[in-house]
This record gives C-alpha cells, sequence and structure tokens, in this order.
C-alpha cells in the first residue's frame, strides 16, 4: 500500500485553558481532496497552523511523504512543497498583484540562490545586481509562469497585475492567495476557507479552480464552510468540533453523522426532525 | 539678526543684547568675528557662557571706539557636519576676518582643513586636544594644552599638598584623557604612586561605585579631571561615601556654578586656575568688576577664555590691521596680550598656544575660591 | 407590532474600506423578546452587531435604540443606554480574575450597593463562577468563558444584551447550558438580539430570526417558520443536503 | 563587609532612580503597546518645574512633589491628548517616532526657557546620612526608594483594586472590548499618561535634587536607562519594572567594580542585548503563546508611491552635476555635500527599515565603523583613500550585519531597542578599546580625500564624489529592489508569517539587506572621516541615527529617491533656519510631528 502523503497522528494543542486541536489523527492519499469542516472555533485553523510549521503542537506528530516535519520552520515546509493560505487572506498589502505571486515562487528560485556554501546570500546578492542569462531567464520564467496562474481566475486579476493588493476586493485577495500558493507549485496544497466572503458567483468559480486543480492530481487539503461545495468536491471529509474529530469518512456519511447535524444546527432531537 | 533671541527669555543675557541692536545702528560697516558653537544640543551651556564673555568683550572694544566690531555666533551643536558646512560659510564671507571656535574636539577640528585651506585664522579659545593645533598654520588655540597645565597640578599635589598616592578621576574624553596622561606622567615624575585612573563618560551622575573602587585602592588624594558639572557631583558623592582624601582638580573646574552645584560639599575644593577674579592684576580685576556689573554674577573660566579670544582679535587688528593675513601675521608677533585669564598672553609661533602661563593655587573656602595659604591638609 | 421596537437598523449598509459588507439591512429587536440573526462565516453577521454596539459606523442607515438614534455613537455611550455585549470569542480579559472581568461590566454602575447585589445573585445563578472568583479568566475553559461573558454583560443591567455566537467552540453540554441561560435572562425582563452560526439551537429558544448571506438579508420571520424553512438548512448544509 | 556589600547598596541606590523611570515607561507600554521616548524629556520637565517652585514660591517639599507631579500629568495628558491620539489605528511605527519629536519639542522648550546651564536643585532634606558597610546612605536615598515602592505600591493596589484601575488592564489587555464595558479608552490612555508622567516628573525632582544639579541633557540618559530596566523586568509589566531598575544599578555597579568606570555602558547595553536575545519577554514574564493568527501587516500605511519617469531621473542628476559649475558657492555645495552623506546613511536605513520593516535606531554607528575603519586604514596602514574606503565598506557590512544578527531575531518593538543598544555599543566599544582605535583621543590627522595624486580638497571636487557615490548606490539600490530581493524584502515587512509560509527565510534576507546597508552606510562613513580630518567615538551618535530615521520617513520608507529628497531637506532645512538659532531644533520637533500626523507615508511615498 502506497504510504499516505500527509499523515497526522495524535495532534493536539493547548491554548490558556483551552485544548484547540485534540488528538487529530488524519491521513491525505496522494491526489486526494480531503475538506476539514466544523464550526467556527472548532480548531480547524488552529490544526492548519500546526501542520504548516507556523505553530508547534504540545503533543502529535506530521508525518509528509514519510518524513516526519513536526515543529519543522514554515520556510522549510514550503521548501518540501506545502503551500497555504490563511483564513483573513494575508496578502502582501503593499506589494503589487504580481510580486505577490512572484513571492509563492520563492522557494524555487535556484539560479539566483547559488548553493555556495557559507557564501550563499552574498552570491544571492551579486547575482540580483548582475543578473547574468540564467537568471533572468529564470525570473522570465517564472513571471509569465504566475501570470499563468492568475489567468486561471479569467479576467479578475489578469488586468490588475500592477496593482497593489490592499487596492483589491475580499475576494481578489481570496484569489491572490490562492494563485500564491499555486505559485509553490505545492506538493500538498492547504486551503483556509477559501470562499470566505465571496458571493455565490464567486464562490462558483472558485469551485471551478479547486475543481480543476484536484483534476490536475494535486493534493488539497481544504477548510470550508459551505458544504455544498464541500459536498461536490471532496473525497473524504473531517468534522471537527471543540477540538475533537467527530468524524470522518466519505462526505455524504460525514455530513449526516448524527455529531456532525448536532454541531452545525444544534441537537436536540425535536430540532434535529424538523430540520431534516 | 535673531542669534541673540534667547537673551530676551535669559534675564542674565539681556544686555549683550541691547549692546548688539546699539552696534548695528552705526552706519560704519562693522568688522566680523565668526563663532562656530552649540547653542542647542547637548553643549549648549557652554555656547551661551561663551556669549556672556563675547558680549562683554564686544562692549568694551566698541565702546573704545574706532571700527565697531561684531561677532555672528553660528549654531553647530558641536556637531562636525554643521561646523564644516559653517567653515565654508565663513570662508567664503569676506567680511569674516576671523574665527572663533568650535567647542568640541570632532566638531572643531573636522573644520580646521577648512579654514587652513581657507587661510582664515582659526582660534580655539577651549580646544586643548593635544593634535588641535597641528591641524595647519591658521588654527591657533588660547587654551593651554595640559602640557602645561598639568605639571602644575601634579606639583601643586605633590609638592604642595604634600600627597603621594593619587587617585584621577577623568572624563572619558580625549581632553580627560590628555588630562589624565599628562598629570600621571608629572606626578610619578614628582615621586608619587597612581593608585587609580577611572574614566567616565559625560552625562554620568552617579559615581558612588566608582567611588568605592577608588576608595579600595588607598589613595590619600582624589584628582578630577572634568568640568565644574561633573565635579559638583562627583566632590558630593565623595563626600556622601564618608571618604575624607584632599580632592584637586583641573583649571575647569573653577567657576561659581562649582560652588553652586556642590554646595557645602565644594569645601575644601584645591583647584588652580590661571584665571581667578580674587586675583590683583589688573586686566582681571577689570574683567571681573565689568562682568559683575554687566550679569550681576561672577565670571568663569568659559566666560573669560571667550572673552579673551574676542579681545585678542580686537588688539591684533588694532596693531596690525584688519585683514585675515593681518591677523594671521600679528597673532604670531604681538606680544602681552591682555588677559582675562592669564593676565598677560603672548601667543609661541611653533606651538601655536599661548606660552609660559601663570597659575594661582585655590582653595574653596567659605563658599568662595580663595587663594590657597600654603597650609598642607592634614594627613587622613 | 404596536410599539415600536426596542432596537431597529434600519436600511444599513456598512464598509470595510473599499469593500461593501452590508446591503440594505434591516432588523429589528421587539421589546422582551429573543431575536437571531443567522449566517455562514462572513456573512456580515459579526459586522451587524458591531454597528450595533458602535464599534464600526455605516456609511448609511440608522440604527435606534428606545426610539433613539444611535448611529455612530462611541461604545461606552451605547453601553450607558442600556445595551450590553457578550463578543464574539468571549473577549474576556484574560490576566484579570474572574471577579474583576464581572466588576468590568458594571464599569458604568455608580450604585456600589446594587451592584454588590447584582454580583450575589449572579453568582447565584452561576454557582460555577463562585469557585473561581480569583482565578484568573484565562485560565478557565471555554464554556466557563463564555458563562463570565454572560454574566458581565448582565452586570450592567442592561435592557438589552447582544450576543455574538454565543455557543462558538463550546461542548454540547455547555451548549445546553448557554441555550438555557439565555431563556433564563430573557425571561428575567432582558431582550436578547444573539448572531448566531448554529441555527436549529438558536432558533429553537428564539422568537423570531434574520438570515444573512454575503451581507443581504435573505430570509426572516418568526423562528418556528425559520426552523421548518429548508433554505436554511441549506445555507448551512448546503443545497445538496438531504 | 566587604566592597561587595558596598558595590550591592550602590547599585540599589541606583537602580531605585532606574526603577522609578522603568515604572513610568512599563505603564505607558502595557496599556498603549508604545516605547515612550518623550519619558526621559518628562522627567527634565518635571525637574526644572521643582525648580521653578523651589526657587520662586519657595514651596516646602511635599508642596512641591504635589506641583510637579500635577505639571508633569498635564505634560503627559497633552502628549496622549494631542501627539498620540491622532495616531490611533495608525500603523505601528507612527506614535513611537511622534513621542521622539515630543522629547525634540519638550527638550528644546525647556531649553530655551531655562538657558541650558546647569542649575542646582538643593534638597530640603536634613542632611543626615547613615553608614552601611563602607557606604552611607541619606535621606533623599531614602525618600527615592520609599517613592519608587510606594508608587509600585499604590499603582499596584490601583490596578488591583480600583475601578479605574480594572479600566486600565481591561483596556490593556483588549481595548475593543473594554470600549463595549462602557469604558472610554482613550480616557483611560490620558490616565496612563497622567499617572506615569506624575512619576516620570517627580523622578526628574528627586533625581535632580539627589544630585544637586539639573540640566537639559538628562533626558536622553533618563529615557535610555528606564527602557533598558523597563526590558530587563518584561515589557509593560509594572512589578517588574522595580527589579529590572534595581537588576540594572546592580550590574551596572558590579561592572564598575569588575571592568571600571568606562565600561559601565558598555556593560548596561550588553546585558539589554543579552537579555533580548535569551528572554526578550523580560526575565519575570511568563512565556507567551503565539496567538492563533498573529496580527502583522500593519507596518506601513497603504501608499500609491509617486514615480517620476527616467528622463526626469537622469534630468536630476545632470542637474545636480552641473549645478557646481553655475554656482560655485563654497557654503552652499558644503551643505549639499553633507546632505548626500546623509542620502547614503539614508539608502541603508531606507532599505533596512523601509523595505524590510525593521527599524533600526542605531544606523549611526555603522558609520561609526565604516569611519574608523578607512581612517584606520589610512593613519595606521598607509591605504589610500581609493582603497580604505571600499574597504570600509566591506568591513561595515560584515560587521555591522554580525552585530546586528541576534536583533534581526526579534520583531517590531524589539528590533528598534536592540538596535539603539548596538549603535550605543558601537560607541562604547570604540571609546574602551584603545589600543585599536585610540579610545577617547579620537582619530585626528585623516588624509584628505584624494584620488591618485589629485587631492579632493575643494568643496565643488568632494561634491562631485560623493554624488557619483550617491548615484551609483542608488541605481545599484533601485536594481536590487527590481530583483526577486526586492519582492522578497517587502513581503518580510507586510507580513513575516505569510512569507515564511512561502519559503522565505527572514533571518537570511534581512542578513542580506543589512549587509548591503551597511556596505553604503560604511563608504559614507568612511568619507565623512576624511572629509573631516578627526572623528571620535561621538562624532556618529544616536542623533544622527535619529535624524536618518527621519529623513527616511519624510522621504517615504523604501524609496531611494525620497531618501535623497528627505536628507537634502532635513540637512538643509536647519541651514535655512539657521537664523533661528535655538528655535530651529524646537521648529524641527514640531515638523517631525507634523509630518507623522498629515503625511505618514512620505513625501514621495512609501514602495
Amino acid at each position: 500500500m502506497m504510504a499516505s502523503l500527509l499523515e497526522i497522528t495524535g495532534l493536539t494543542r493547548h491554548f490558556e485553558g483551552i485544548t484547540a486541536v485534540d488528538g487529530i489523527d488524519l491521513a491525505v492519499q496522494e491526489g486526494e481532496l480531503v475538506s476539514v469542516i466544523g464550526p467556527n472555533g472548532a480548531g480547524k485553523s488552529t490544526l492548519f497552523n500546526v501542520i504548516s510549521g507556523l505553530d508547534r503542537p504540545d503533543a502529535g506528530g506530521v508525518r509528509l511523504d514519510g518524513v516526519d516535519i513536526t515543529g519543522r520552520s514554515p520556510e522549510k515546509l514550503a521548501r518540501l512543497g506545502l503551500a497555504r493560505t490563511f483564513q483573513h487572506g494575508r496578502v502582501f498589502a503593499n506589494l503589487s498583484v504580481l510580486d505577490n505571486v512572484l513571492v509563492g515562487t520563492h522557494a524555487r528560485l535556484a539560479a539566483v540562490r547559488p548553493g555556495w556554501r557559507g557564501f550563499g546570500p552574498l552570491g544571492e546578492l551579486l547575482l540580483a545586481v548582475v543578473r547574468p542569462g540564467a537568471v533572468r531567464r529564470e525570473e522570465a520564467a517564472l513571471r509569465s509562469e504566475a501570470e499563468a496562474i492568475l489567468a486561471r481566475f479569467g479576467d479578475r486579476l489578469v488586468p490588475r497585475l500592477d496593482h497593489p493588493a490592499y487596492s483589491l476586493s475580499y475576494a481578489n485577495r481570496r484569489r491572490v492567495e490562492l494563485a500564491r500558493a499555486l505559485a509553490l507549485r505545492p506538493r500538498l496544497l492547504m486551503l483556509d476557507e477559501p470562499t470566505a466572503g465571496m458571493n455565490e458567483t464567486e464562490t462558483t468559480e472558485m469551485e471551478e479552480v479547486i475543481a480543476a486543480l484536484k483534476a490536475t492530481g494535486l493534493t488539497i487539503l481544504l477548510i470550508e464552510h459551505k458544504l455544498d461545495m464541500v459536498m461536490r468536491l471532496s473525497d473524504r471529509v473531517l468534522a471537527m468540533d471543540d477540538g475533537h474529530s467527530i468524524a470522518e469518512g466519505a462526505p455524504a456519511t460525514v455530513r449526516d453523522h448524527p455529531a456532525v447535524v448536532e454541531a452545525y444546527l444544534g441537537h436536540p432531537a425535536n430540532q434535529r426532525t424538523a430540520v431534516a | 539678526m535673531s542669534f541673540s533671541r534667547r537673551s530676551f527669555l535669559a534675564a542674565s543675557l539681556a544686555a549683550g543684547c541691547t549692546a548688539l541692536t546699539a552696534v548695528r545702528s552705526r552706519a560704519e560697516e562693522p568688522i566680523l568675528v565668526g563663532v562656530s558653537g552649540p547653542l542647542t544640543g547637548p553643549n549648549a551651556q557652554y555656547g551661551a557662557q561663551w556669549k556672556a564673555g563675547f558680549d562683554l568683550a564686544l562692549d568694551q572694544i566698541n565702546a573704545a571706539g574706532g571700527r565697531p566690531f561684531q561677532y555672528v555666533f553660528e549654531d553647530s551643536q558641536s556637531d562636525p557636519r554643521q561646523s564644516v558646512t559653517i567653515a565654508q560659510k565663513f570662508v567664503n564671507d569676506p567680511r569674516i576676518l576671523a574665527e572663533l571656535g568650535d567647542f568640541s574636539s570632532p566638531a572643531s577640528m573636522a573644520a580646521s582643513p577648512i579654514y587652513n585651506r581657507g587661510k582664515l585664522l582659526q582660534l580655539g579659545i577651549t580646544n586643548s586636544h593635544p593634535d588641535y593645533t597641528k591641524s595647519g598654520d591658521y588654527t591657533w588655540s588660547n587654551c593651554l594644552s595640559q602640557d602645561d597645565e598639568q605639571p602644575s597640578l601634579a606639583n601643586f599635589v605633590i609638592e604642595g599638598l604634600g600627597r603621594k598616592k593619587v587617585a584621577v578621576l577623568h572624563l572619558n574624553t580625549d581632553w580627560g584623557v590628555a588630562c589624565r596622561d599628562r598629570f600621571v606622567e608629572s606626578a610619578k615624575a614628582a615621586g608619587a604612586t597612581i593608585v587609580a585612573t577611572e574614566g567616565f563618560q559625560s552625562g554620568e551622575r552617579d559615581f558612588r561605585s566608582t567611588l568605592v573602587r577608588i576608595r579600595d585602592a588607598g589613595p590619600d588624594a582624589i584628582v578630577i579631571e572634568a568640568y565644574y558639572a561633573d565635579a559638583a557631583v562627583i566632590v558630593r558623592q565623595v563626600h556622601e561615601l564618608g571618604l575624607k582624601q584632599v580632592i584637586a582638580g583641573v583649571v575647569s573646574i573653577y567657576s561659581p556654578k562649582f560652588i553652586e552645584l556642590a554646595g557645602d560639599d565644594a569645601e575644601g575644593t584645591y583647584t588652580q586656575g590661571y584665571f581667578f577674579p580674587g586675583e590683583q592684576r589688573s586686566e582681571v580685576q577689570a574683567f571681573v568688576t565689568a562682568f559683575r556689573a554687566k550679569y550681576g554674577q561672577d565670571p568663569d573660566w568659559f566666560n573669560a577664555t571667550a572673552y579673551d579670544g574676542l579681545i585678542f582679535i580686537s588688539r591684533i587688528v588694532n596693531q596690525f590691521g584688519a585683514s585675515r593675513e593681518a591677523i594671521h601675521e600679528g597673532i604670531a608677533k604681538i606680544k602681552d596680550l591682555p588677559s582675562a585669564v592669564f593676565g598677560k598672553a603672548t601667543f609661541d609661533p611653533t606651538s601655536r598656544r599661548v606660552s609660559a602661563p601663570h597659575f594661582v593655587r585655590l582653595v574653596v573656602k567659605d563658599g568662595k575660591f580663595a587663594a590657597w595659604d600654603g597650609q598642607k591638609p592634614k594627613a587622613i | 407590532m404596536s410599539a415600536s421596537p426596542l432596537l431597529d437598523l434600519v436600511g444599513i449598509n456598512s464598509y470595510y474600506g473599499p469593500v461593501q459588507v452590508h446591503f440594505d439591512v434591516s432588523i429589528s429587536v421587539p421589546e422582551g423578546k429573543i431575536v437571531c440573526l443567522l449566517g455562514g462565516n462572513a456573512s456580515g453577521k459579526s459586522t451587524a452587531m458591531k454597528a450595533i454596539l458602535g464599534l464600526l459606523t455605516p456609511r448609511s442607515g440608522r440604527v435606534t435604540f428606545m426610539g433613539e438614534d444611535i448611529t455612530g455613537l462611541p461604545p461606552p455611550q451605547i453601553v450607558r443606554r442600556g445595551i450590553a455585549s457578550v463578543p464574539e470569542a468571549r473577549r474576556l480579559f484574560p490576566a484579570m480574575t474572574v471577579r474583576e472581568n464581572l466588576m468590568m461590566g458594571a464599569y458604568l454602575r455608580r450604585d456600589t450597593e446594587s451592584v454588590a447585589k447584582d454580583l450575589t445573585e449572579l453568582l447565584d445563578r452561576f454557582p460555577r463562577l463562585g469557585e473561581r472568583l480569583t482565578q484568573r479568566a484565562g485560565t478557565l475553559s471555554g464554556g466557563e468563558q463564555q458563562m463570565v461573558a454572560m454574566a458581565r454583560a448582565l452586570m450592567s443591567r442592561p435592557r438589552l444584551i447582544c450576543m455574538d455566537e454565543p455557543t462558538m467552540g463550546l461542548s454540547p453540554l455547555f451548549v445546553d447550558r448557554v441555550l438555557e441561560l439565555i431563556g433564563d435572562i430573557n425571561r428575567s425582563g432582558v431582550s436578547v438580539f444573539m448572531v448566531e452560526q448554529n441555527a436549529s439551537q438558536a432558533l429553537s429558544i428564539a422568537d423570531s430570526g434574520y438570515v444573512l448571506q454575503t451581507g443581504r438579508i435573505v430570509l426572516s420571520g418568526a423562528a418556528s417558520a425559520l426552523l421548518s424553512d429548508p433554505q436554511i438548512r441549506h445555507a448551512y448544509l448546503g443545497k445538496t443536503a438531504a | 563587609m566587604g566592597p561587595w556589600f558596598d558595590y550591592t547598596v550602590n547599585g540599589l541606590v541606583v537602580g531605585n532612580i532606574y526603577a522609578l523611570l522603568a515604572v513610568g515607561l512599563a505603564l505607558i507600554f502595557g496599556v498603549a503597546n508604545l516605547i515612550n521616548f518623550a519619558h526621559g524629556s518628562v522627567f527634565t520637565v518635571g525637574a526644572y518645574l521643582g525648580w521653578t517652585a523651589l526657587h520662586y514660591l519657595h514651596t516646602p517639599l511635599p508642596v512641591t512633589i504635589l506641583l510637579v507631579a500635577a505639571g508633569s500629568a498635564v505634560v503627559g495628558v497633552a502628549i496622549e491628548r494631542f501627539a498620540l491620539r491622532p495616531l490611533n489605528h495608525r500603523s505601528r511605527i507612527a506614535p513611537l517616532l511622534a513621542t521622539i519629536g515630543v522629547s525634540l519639542v519638550l527638550d528644546q522648550a525647556v531649553q530655551l526657557i531655562f538657558s541650558p546651564d546647569p542649575r542646582a536643585l538643593p534638597s530640603q532634606l536634613p542632611d543626615w546620612r547613615l553608614p552601611i558597610g563602607g557606604v552611607t546612605i541619606g535621606a533623599l536615598d531614602l525618600l527615592i526608594a520609599g517613592v519608587g515602592l510606594t508608587s509600585a505600591a499604590l499603582l499596584f493596589g490601583f490596578l488591583r483594586f480600583s475601578k479605574l484601575g480594572w479600566a486600565v488592564r481591561a483596556t490593556a489587555q483588549d481595548p475593543d472590548a473594554a470600549s463595549q464595558m462602557g469604558v472610554d479608552t482613550n480616557r483611560i490612555n490620558a490616565v496612563v499618561f497622567a499617572i506615569a508622567s506624575a512619576l516620570g516628573g517627580v523622578g526628574g525632582l528627586l533625581v535632580g535634587m539627589f544630585y544637586n544639579s539639573i540640566d537639559t541633557t538628562m533626558s536622553f540618559d533618563a529615557t535610555l536607562k528606564g527602557m533598558v530596566a523597563m526590558l530587563l523586568g518584561g515589557l509593560g509589566n509594572v512589578p517588574g519594572a522595580i527589579a529590572g531598575g534595581l537588576i540594572l544599578g546592580l550590574a551596572e555597579s558590579y561592572g564598575i567594580a569588575l571592568f571600571g568606570t568606562s565600561y559601565r555602558n558598555l556593560f548596561a547595553f550588553a546585558l539589554l542585548i543579552l537579555i533580548l536575545m535569551v528572554a526578550p519577554n523580560g526575565l519575570f514574564s511568563r512565556r507567551r503563546e503565539l496567538p492563533p493568527e498573529p496580527m502583522t501587516g500593519t507596518f506601513v500605511a497603504p501608499s500609491r508611491p509617486l514615480r517620476l519617469p527616467r528622463p526626469a531621473l537622469a534630468a536630476i542628476v545632470v542637474v545636480a552635476a552641473l549645478f557646481p559649475l553655475v554656482w560655485n558657492q563654497p557654503y552652499v555645495l558644503q551643505t549639499l555635500t553633507n546632505a548626500l552623506l546623509m542620502a547614503l546613511l539614508a539608502f541603508s536605513l531606507t532599505l533596512v527599515s523601509g523595505t524590510v520593516g525593521q527599524i533600526s535606531l542605531g544606523h549611526a554607528g555603522l558609520l561609526a565603523i565604516g569611519g574608523y575603519a578607512s581612517g584606520l586604514l589610512a593613519l595606521d596602514h598607509g591605504w589610500p583613500f581609493v582603497a580604505s574606503v571600499p574597504a570600509a565598506g566591506l568591513s561595515t557590512a560584515i560587521l555591522g550585519t554580525l552585530m546586528v544578527l541576534p536583533a534581526l531575531r526579534m520583531t517590531g518593538h524589539y528590533v528598534a531597542i536592540a538596535t539603539l543598544g548596538v549603535g550605543e555599543i558601537v560607541s562604547l566599544v570604540i571609546l574602551n578599546w584603545t589600543g585599536l582605535t585610540r579610545g577617547p583621543m579620537g582619530l585626528s590627522g585623516i588624509p584628505i580625500p584624494a584620488i591618485g595624486p589629485i587631492e579632493l580638497d575643494t568643496p565643488r571636487a568632494l561634491y562631485w564624489v560623493v554624488l557619483v557615490l550617491v548615484v551609483l548606490l542608488g541605481l545599484l539600490q533601485v536594481r536590487l529592489l527590481s530583483s526577486h530581493l526586492g519582492r522578497t524584502w517587502r513581503a518580510i515587512r507586510e507580513d513575516e508569517v505569510a512569507a515564511r509560509a512561502y519559503g522565505v527565510e527572514p533571518l537570511r534576507y534581512k542578513a542580506m539587506a543589512f549587509a548591503f546597508g551597511g556596505f553604503g552606510a560604511g563608504i559614507a562613513g568612511a568619507i565623512a572621516a576624511h572629509l573631516y580630518s578627526y572623528i571620535n567615538h561621538e562624532t556618529f551618535n544616536t542623533q544622527l541615527s535619529i535624524l536618518a530615521i527621519t529623513v527616511v520617513i519624510l522621504g517615504g520608507l523604501g524609496n531611494v529617491l525620497g531618501a535623497v529628497l528627505g536628507a537634502v531637506l532635513l540637512v538643509a532645512l536647519p541651514e535655512i533656519f539657521r537664523a533661528a538659532a535655538e528655535y530651529r531644533m524646537l521648529i524641527y520637533g514640531i515638523a517631525l510631528l507634523l509630518l507623522i500626523r498629515y503625511r505618514p507615508q512620505g513625501l514621495l511615498g512609501t514602495i
């Protein structure tokens, strides 16, 4: 059997008095799209932070492609092909749209980042000034790749390549974030509520983009509230509440799992039947 | 001109301002002397003291008739970036015939090459850095180099006061270090032991731990190489810690402010002065009387040296003529300038400083500086 | 409705910078009732709360309380008029004790004696808190923090309490307890406006409700009617849900 | 009892004073999340208010203390109301700079009113002293300790047991939630400034009496030492500040005991850096948890930079190059040369602080390293100008980066304080490393700039040389900014967390910026050294660092052309205001405040 691309075991993170993530286990296979759902405050974003290295777990471990990456710094993880977006959309406000996406390619820079032992940074400075052909070609290639990625969003971003990110609409910022993540050419893409704040049309567009990405075989871990979309996109779903995993499995199964319905809609039996 | 506007605010300087205004109203083109010094910034107090001295000198020079004198005080904040700019300004203003200042060594010495290239006399009135006058033929100073002052102080402490084990507490600046080095040299030559030397940074106010260190070195005298404000804080803490050593200090602690700031703790502090208002030499007395009349307080060394600087220039102009070259020639030749600091002063063309000064030994007694009576203090 | 409502939002349009968050949002809270505002993430629920509490001034529209226009008043002025809040994620003062947190609720009250009396009464109602009075609020569990937040709001003797997702992140046991408490509070004469994601639970205790979707009210009515409206389920579990 | 006991007593006595300063700073930091650089100026104001009361009203000590407390509180409230409140919700750097502006204004105002002469401030307490071990303590020592401890106790009680105190703590922890409880947070900030300033002012009075001497230069040292003490206790930790003050006092005292007086401040700042490295939250703070999604990205205001078309830029360069042929006025050329040298420093700082977002308050230290490197190579090893200057640039790049490396691991306020400390350390090392640097004597006789046999002894020649360097280094920096480094650096500034998530190693890139910036600054320092012919440890001081940061902000953070414009304006303006003599620093302070208030993104805009 093939090893999982991402494997999380017993992951736990406490904050003062609260256990935000409580013993979560999850395995994501290559090419799979797994969604994490749950009400606000269930611990989904903390889970993302711990996996992506922004936060350290108090217990448990994370393995990427069989390698233990628990507690590694986010920059190292990015180099291993792990890209993420953020819940509230952390674009670089004063950078242009194109530059935002180009930052996403950072981990892939090679020509301009020579591996000269001990003198790497110096070499990088020199090459950035001198810009020999290899560096120029690399930059041009990345630039056209970034533009291609932005073209995935139709004409939403292409006419705004030079606009600073702070001038974009909320939805466009989310698109820039996704484009930036894609520019990393991730092995594992982690999306934290990519459609938050989008209207229906925009959500549908985003869903199409994600579906297309999935179709290319990209492994995706998704946090999303819009369950319609989750149902359509996911291979598997993990439902969390109060830091725990309350259900895991096929989308429909999880959606109809009593604990999930309860977590979303409330649990008194009469109400549940009333809704159902 | 608004460079004297602070005079309106500081009552003590009000008289100086009227003097200037009076001068300006004369039709005759005045002889201008440039001053580069601190009016703002951390050394502003010294610039203010210079001004008091200049204004008094100006009163007297202009009262004597002839072509009027005037000075242009440019605030450099004692910052080399500004003193070089001011130097360019002065050098290129043909009305300016000589320059006084700057205050700090970096500011003064950064400007020196410009004055030398521009052939404008730079007379340092408080510059004792041993290398200051080495900048060139146009850089002179009526401030003594420590080569003269420290042997005399060492002699006072060792021969005069009969001390054999000395601790030196000095400002950790070029000036303080030059003081220390010359003093230590002379004291050793005179047979004394230097048990400790401690350098402190300007602005320092807490000397208690330093004094414990000094105390434990077991000196019988503490020599302070610092300006009056620091020295006042030091003598207070010496007494607060219960130390009984004899305290002696360099010329620059001679200031009424020293006694004001140190209070009763100033009692029994020894120093020497080439400038001492109590001295009966007529030049000194004339200055002190005039200063008291104008400002209602005793002058100190900073007032006196500034006063001298301007008086010297006016004497040279009177004798050798009102041009830059005449002044440059004159300063090397003129003899026995009347001086509030030295009584009579003559420049040595080799060192470009005032030669062979004469020192008065002083002690603080009953809240005043008094000539030392020659009595050795009791051993501790 | 006979009398004018206690709280009335009329035609609110609010923005975050260039982004419009509310489109003509109107909401009424009648005196003595529980009204809930439902909606998914980023639908603009919390922003509506901010507009009421004076933390955000809508670009157009009006907020009135007891017939008085309170649009754009600073938060302290709004508290003074009798609106208390239980903010999203509780927002306790984590380094202060439970007692200090509760007393902060009574910050604007000058009647020291009745404040003390109210505190005693509240501790009867929330015995859990009595045991933890001197504990730092940050060290409490989520459920306990929610209790403190509600008790803190009550300390101001409000006419209206605004609650932002009071059941968020709570275990089912506490969710029940919190809902019960909201009912209690309402029965003691305080009107309640709550923003919730947890639709059935909120509607089970509310008198009426509104559903907000990307800044627009898409549905409103009596709680019982909304409970059986399939659109609610769609808003949460998606249209494909059974 | 041995001398160590005496050192301990002495350390505690002076530590008392630091504690008094640190308490006020901690209180303000705790509530307003702000390092108040004006605190030392309030301390000075308090001392002069006390002097006025004693001198003119002959008030008894308790009345004097009350008057000083009340007067200083009013000053504090005014600072909060007029300088800081308008900056609410602005970028984080704005209020910090505003307090620097306020301190300039207050210091200059005091100096104008009272003259810069030091004044005696006699203590009215009985002159008895209590021998302890080999030293003594007096009534004032006890009063200062008493005031420190009592005010800490009162503050503790106030914060713990009074309603207003709760509101202060609540505002510190969560201003939004506090305002939802009905707390007027603006009023709370004003109350906090009033209390902290009253404490600072009374501190100034007592310390003035302690030394019987007050002058207008006390402010900066007071701020600096208070800040170090506060950091030792933990930013914003009021009881910690008392302990921090005492620890700083002890550390200095022991430092003197072990190494001698001249090492005192070196010891203090080394301790600061050490604490920042090993326990950045202070010695007494609990470990702080990372918030689930840390808030960053608010460093600079959104900005649309003004962009000049290339021909316009080329035209400016040509005009600048031809200017001396048209107007060969040495004074003007010297001023412009100074401005261009400042621009070289500003390039470096605008890169580090503007582009990468690491506020450096010790940048003049880089000039010092460059100046000494070139000066020593020329004097001791006979290197020609054309060789020693680039060598100085390289040494500065290496040394400067190595020294600042620990600071670059920190964030926000800590970077600013750490770099301030590094700047001071550079100056203190130069002062104390006599064997290499000639210590306090400085370097004199540094040869005049020369290219081969041609001496650049005219203002015009020097101007051209510096202009060429400015154009070259400016173009180089612009080229770097247009490379992948530009976006990487700016990404770190905008949101370090997000940047890391995309593989950017912040330390590496911050260090690269410092290295490049250090090279330019080192060259600027080297040229200045040859231009002045004499430099010492004070030539490139913290004041210059602060001037440089205002240049950078004036021009627009990260904006290379802005750095030139800012440098020309801020070097030329004081020259234009030269006629205003004593008033010019006051005007400068007010201009800085207005600038932060009305044009926070700078004249040409942040890039």
